[in-house]
């Protein structure tokens, strides 16, 4: 892609807790209108990646940049309010508000509240139920109804790029085709996704490019055309086991903080 | 025994009104930041020493003497946040840190009203002395003022934060910090209005005090247990709690102290509190779901 | 491994159940552990692994219903404490270790309150010679490795020899050489008695220490076998990748 | 922790070589009533720290227990005209029982409901001293507690000599018991349960127990301790369970350092010092003494007790010239934001 579609753009990311340096140096770039997937086992840091990059999460070294604009210095607030909205993992919301309220909630940030009503008629469009829940309190939804609140939240926020970790995590193979569908929907409109997920069905009908993360690194990268053997996938799902042939597909590897 | 329930209540409904006013500032702190404001009472004192200031000394109208006061302490409030609290809230230990610091922080009070208004008594003259008839019972219109202003600005605050943005806001910070702040919530700001909302109320509740009974500098451990009290009985999270045990609280001191003497109140307060910390800890401290 | 020559059932789940207010974390799992054995048990995110493991050894809750039977004692309502004591043991995900005990005492903690005051020093010692820590004895808990941590963390769930050890991801965050380190450790105990059952998402790990495995999804048991029938079967890769991917 | 035995046996000896030398050291009265008062207040303090900083648990229940001793010592000894031993060992068990009954509402409470209920705790003790004046002489307290006694000797002739005995014996003696304490299973089980409930658990630690007996052997401690206060200052009052004892204690504790079991008996010290100093500005004094903690607590996280561990790491880092590379040339360029 040509850096001037360039949306999101991470360069030799590091991260980690205390001593515990989970990610290693990870470099991705999201453009205009695409969406990524990460992909790799669990524990292997995606949602500390994740989270360090919206701001949730220490970030220890790299740079991370939004439309040419640096950001790994600003505050989560800061950086949502620029553009870059994050729907964390298993994520429960706020319990003890309504759905109404906290899609309210999530509308309320400078650059959402002019289309506040547009994303509104939006999301409850495309998430029917929510219209029926609107008045119940978060916390006595079903784990499907209230990810696909999260999804509408992160919508309602008005991004230009979503992330969106483990999005189908606990989900009916129905409901998660309902949410891929919507998903597709709003990409069309020219958002731009990073997705990390379990599912990969999801994930590769999902996304254009992929990138597996082994270790705190980025040990393989791909287009969803080019799709990886069974056998590769496997791998990546639970990790280590055809680690040769991945690990020495790794093109950004910058030993950081072993 | 009937005989002395309209005096009873009548006092309930004075010292419930008063320990609504006390606990509500303290309720909504704990409710977004998970912490006991111990400095609360000694807010409470310095409230009431600027009403006497102002009305008193300056010859301010009352009410307008209670509304200045009442600005400046939520200003106190908001600095009390920024210097003391924020530092400390953010540590691994945190919690503690920032009970300590209020303890502190209320000897420090102590001592500052000590060295500005001195040790005397001060009160506060009543808006008016006028009373009226219950039942053979003297009734002063100023309980019924508390009580109006009790409910008014408690019920008020229950309004904000359960219909307005800012009290959603409130809400999400105090239920899921990380999403709230993905909502573009600063969660400093949240909490520098959560401390001067609750200094403000905290001064509406000097007011009735202060007319009520005598202010020294010392005073504020005693507003301080209440309001320590009405949480457990009516429940932590929630303002309506607050006002039920506000309430309860006061029937109960006030029934103690008609049929079985003054010094044992606070003590059957305690007893009871006791028990029902034995009964139903979980219970009392239970959010709504 | 001869875990199939000694039919001794240890450990028997019988419609294991957690719920936690209307959502189901695990429903009706029923499964046989028998002596001498390794039984693996895999399982997309979210399947209730751990919900599992916590229902079984009773931290941080008990099961909600259904039965568990261990060395012929119902433990369903027991709770944690005794459950470790009667020598059904567990260890958690990450490298929990308390951080600022030595190694030493780590263990030694361990050995005092589940095999008793005596010798718990020569217990623990024992323990963090067998897992390969009697080195590192000295060191703070939040000084050693990661590996380190994990090996001490079953080190203190090995004082006193119990006949189950319950490991929870171990493998998680470890490279393939500390990978192998830990199987090897798994395989040397279970050849000195021990049985084990192991969550882990690392199937290879599985596929080398484990006679048996189970695949759990969304809360139930979806397949039991070998690990090699397991991870070939369509339904396991199903729940693993989507159907699309067979 | 218990690598270095000969030098731990060293460090005992220290602490009573210190205990022995005191008396001589501070001879003038005036003097011996500080270092009195001070070495009562590291009592307290470090007494304290078992439940708070070791245990992790937010009991601010101990003043109460402590004044609980405190009253238990003045009624012994005045109503019931025991002698002083009897009346001391008294005050301990009423301590330790007080502690234990402390711990009921306790049980299945967590964090910061605990720093409620414990400190609503010591009103109640405040107000049923008040409600009780035939048994506790109300608000005007108990004066004329006599002098303790050993042996037929008063511990207050030569301007208080004994006391000053006495009380840094029983500094050393705590200190060493907190040690043996924390070195053993059962201290350590109490920090498993602070940093880790879910494994401690699983590794056969039983919570309601073992925190049942650090309540009871804190609330022993505390008994002793109000009891000594009592037999020394001759007066058993209410102040025994104002605020401002619970402020002081916590105070010492966190300009101390709540790490070290030597930490609390550092921030005593200090502290009872620097009160000393500031009696002559009057009002000034609690501000200036409440603007120190908080200072303290947010500038100086850990204490004295870390810092200077922290220095004597530095030191030996530089004699040993171990080479170690600095582990903090990470620094985060942005830590998660809390404000």
């Amino acid at each position: 892609m040509s850096a001037d579609t360039v949306r999101l753009s991470v360069t030799n990311v590091t991260a980690g807790y205390g001593k515990l340096q989970v990610v290693n140096g990870i470099s991705l770039s999201v453009g205009r209108g695409e969406a990524l997937a990460l992909l790799g086992p669990n524990g292997h840091g995606k949602t500390t990646l994740l989270r360090a990059i919206t701001g949730l999460g220490p970030l220890t070294g790299g740079t991370v940049e939004l439309d040419g604009e640096r950001i790994d210095r600003l505050g989560t607030p800061a950086i949502v309010e620029r553009g870059l909205m994050h729907v964390p993992q298993g994520c429960t919301l706020f319990p003890r508000l309504t759905v109404g309220e906290s899609l309210n909630l999530a509308g309320r940030l400078k650059r959402a509240r002019r289309v506040r009503s547009a994303n509104l008629e939006l999301v409850l469009g495309l998430f029917p139920k929510l219209v029926e829940r609107r008045g119940q309190p978060v916390g006595a939804m079903s784990g499907g109804e209230r990810q696909m609140l999260a999804i509408a939240m992160g919508i309602m926020a008005n991004p230009s790029v979503l992330i969106l970790d483990e999005p189908t995590l606990g989900l009916a193979p129905k409901v998660r085709h309902e949410i891929l569908r919507t998903l597709l929907d709003i990409r069309a409109t020219g958002l731009s996704l990073l997705v990390a997920d379990g599912d990969v069905d999801f994930l590769f009908g999902l996304a254009d490019t992929w990138c597996v993360v082994e270790l705190g690194r980025t040990v393989g990268r791909g287009t969803t055309e080019e799709k990886p053997t069974q056998e590769q996938m496997m791998a990546m799902f639970v990790g280590g086991a055809h680690a040769p042939t991945a690990l020495a597909a790794g093109p950004d590897e910058e030993d950081g903080h072993a | 025994m009937l005989d002395g329930l309209v005096p009873v209540l009548v006092s309930t409904l004075l010292l419930g009104s008063m320990y609504s006013l006390l606990t509500a500032g303290m309720s909504l702190i704990w409710s977004t930041l998970q912490v006991f404001n111990y400095a609360h009472g000694a807010m409470l004192i310095i409230g009431g020493y600027l009403i006497w200031t102002l009305s008193s000394t300056a010859g301010l109208p009352l009410p307008l003497a209670v509304l200045l006061a009442t600005v400046a302490m939520a200003g106190l409030g908001a600095l009390v946040e920024l210097v003391v609290v924020r530092p400390l809230a953010s540590r691994p230990d945190g919690t503690l840190m920032v009970m300590v610091a209020t303890l502190a922080l209320a000897g420090l009070a102590e001592g500052a009203v000590q060295l500005i208004w001195g040790p005397e008594n001060k009160q506060v003259q009543p808006v008016t002395t006028a009373t009226f008839d219950i039942a053979g019972v003297a009734v002063r219109w100023t309980t019924v003022l508390a009580f109006l202003l009790a409910v008014g600005l408690v019920g008020g605050l229950m309004l904000v934060v359960n219909r307005t943005e800012w009290g959603a806001s409130i809400r999400a910070v105090a239920q899921n910090r990380d999403m709230a702040m993905l909502l573009g919530i600063k969660p400093g700001r949240v909490y520098l209005s959560v401390f001067a909302a609750s200094a403000a109320l905290a001064t509406v509740g000097a007011l009735v005090f202060a007319t009520t009974t005598t202010l020294t500098p010392a005073k504020g451990s005693g507003p301080l247990l209440i309001a320590f009290v009405v949480l457990v009985f009516g429940g932590t999270a929630s303002l309506m709690g607050t006002l039920v045990g506000a309430y309860a609280i006061g029937f109960i001191e006030a029934s103690t102290s008609y049929w079985i003497g003054l010094q044992w109140s606070p003590v059957a307060v305690f007893v009871l509190l006791v028990v029902v910390m034995l009964v139903r800890p979980e219970g009392l401290v239970r959010r709504g779901s | 491994m001869t875990a199939t020559t000694n039919q001794h059932v240890l450990l028997s789940v019988r419609q294991a159940c957690r719920t936690f207010g209307s959502y189901r974390a695990v429903h009706d799992v029923t499964f046989d552990l028998t002596e001498g054995e390794v039984l693996g048990i895999a399982g997309p995110n979210g399947a209730g692994k751990s919900t599992l493991f916590n229902l079984i050894t009773g931290v941080p809750f008990n099961a909600s219903g259904g039965r568990i039977v261990y060395a012929g004692r119902h433990i369903e309502r027991l709770p944690a404490h005794k459950i470790a004591r009667l020598g059904l043991r567990r260890t958690f995900q990450a490298d929990q270790v308390f951080p600022e005990l030595t190694a030493l005492e780590n263990v030694r903690l361990a050995a005092h309150y589940l095999n008793g005051r005596r010798n718990s020093r020569s217990t623990a010692l024992q323990a963090l010679e067998r897992v390969g820590l009697l080195h590192s004895a000295h060191l703070r808990g939040g000084d050693l490795s990661v590996l380190a941590r994990k090996k001490l963390m079953i080190a203190g769930a090995l004082v006193g020899d119990p006949k189950v050890l319950m490991l929870d991801e171990p493998a998680g965050g470890l490279d393939n050489d500390d990978q192998d380190d830990l199987a090897t450790l798994v395989e040397t105990l279970n050849a000195d008695g021990t049985t084990f059952v192991i969550i882990e998402h690392v199937l290879h790990l599985l596929r080398r220490v484990a006679n048996r495995m189970i695949v759990m999804v969304a809360g139930e048991v979806l397949v039991v076998g070998s690990p090699d029938d397991v991870l070939s079967d369509p339904r396991v890769i199903d729940a693993y990748l989507g159907e699309s991917n067979r | 922790m218990t690598k270095y035995v000969p030098s731990r046996l060293i460090r005992w000896a220290g602490y009573l070589a210190i205990a022995v030398v005191i008396p001589y050291v501070f001879v003038a009265p005036s003097s011996r009533l500080l270092v009195c008062t001070a070495l009562i207040y590291a009592l307290l303090a470090a007494s304290w720290n078992l439940t708070l900083g070791f245990g992790g648990i937010f009991n601010f229940a101990h003043a109460g227990m402590f004044g609980i001793g405190g009253y238990a010592m003045a009624i012994a000894t005045l109503k019931l005209q025991w002698a002083s031993i009897p009346s001391l060992a008294f005050a301990v068990l009423v301590g330790a029982v007080v502690g234990g009954l402390t711990y009921l509402p306790v049980i299945r409470m967590r964090g910061i409901y605990i720093a409620l209920i414990t400190f609503v705790f010591v009103q109640i003790s405040y107000h049923l001293v008040l409600a009780l004046p035939d048994l506790t002489g109300g608000s005007g307290g108990l004066p004329g507690v006599p002098a303790m006694t050993i042996a037929g000797q008063s511990l207050a002739q030569y301007g208080g000599l004994g006391y000053l005995w006495m009380l840094g014996a029983a500094v050393a003696v705590l200190l060493i018991v907190l040690e043996l304490i924390m070195a053993s299973p059962f201290g350590h089980s109490l920090v498993a349960l602070r940093d880790n409930e879910q494994l401690a658990r699983s590794r056969g630690v039983n919570r309601v127990r073992q925190q049942f007996i650090a309540f009871v052997i804190s609330g022993a401690m505390a008994g002793f301790t109000g009891a000594m206060y009592v037999a020394y200052f001759r007066v058993a009052d209410v102040s025994l369970f104002g605020f401002g004892l619970v402020t002081l204690g916590l105070s010492m504790i966190f300009l101390g350092g709540t790490k070290q079991i030597w930490g609390p008996v550092v921030g005593a010290v200090v502290i009872t010092l620097v009160n000393d100093r500031l009696t002559g500005l009057d009002a000034w004094s609690p501000v200036v003494f409440a603007a120190g903690t908080i200072a303290v607590l947010i500038f100086a996280p850990g204490g004295i007790s870390a810092a200077l561990t922290r220095g004597v790491a530095v030191l030996r880092g530089r004699l040993t010239n171990s080479g170690r590379p600095s582990t903090s040339s990470q620094t985060p360029q942005r830590s998660v934001e809390h404000a």
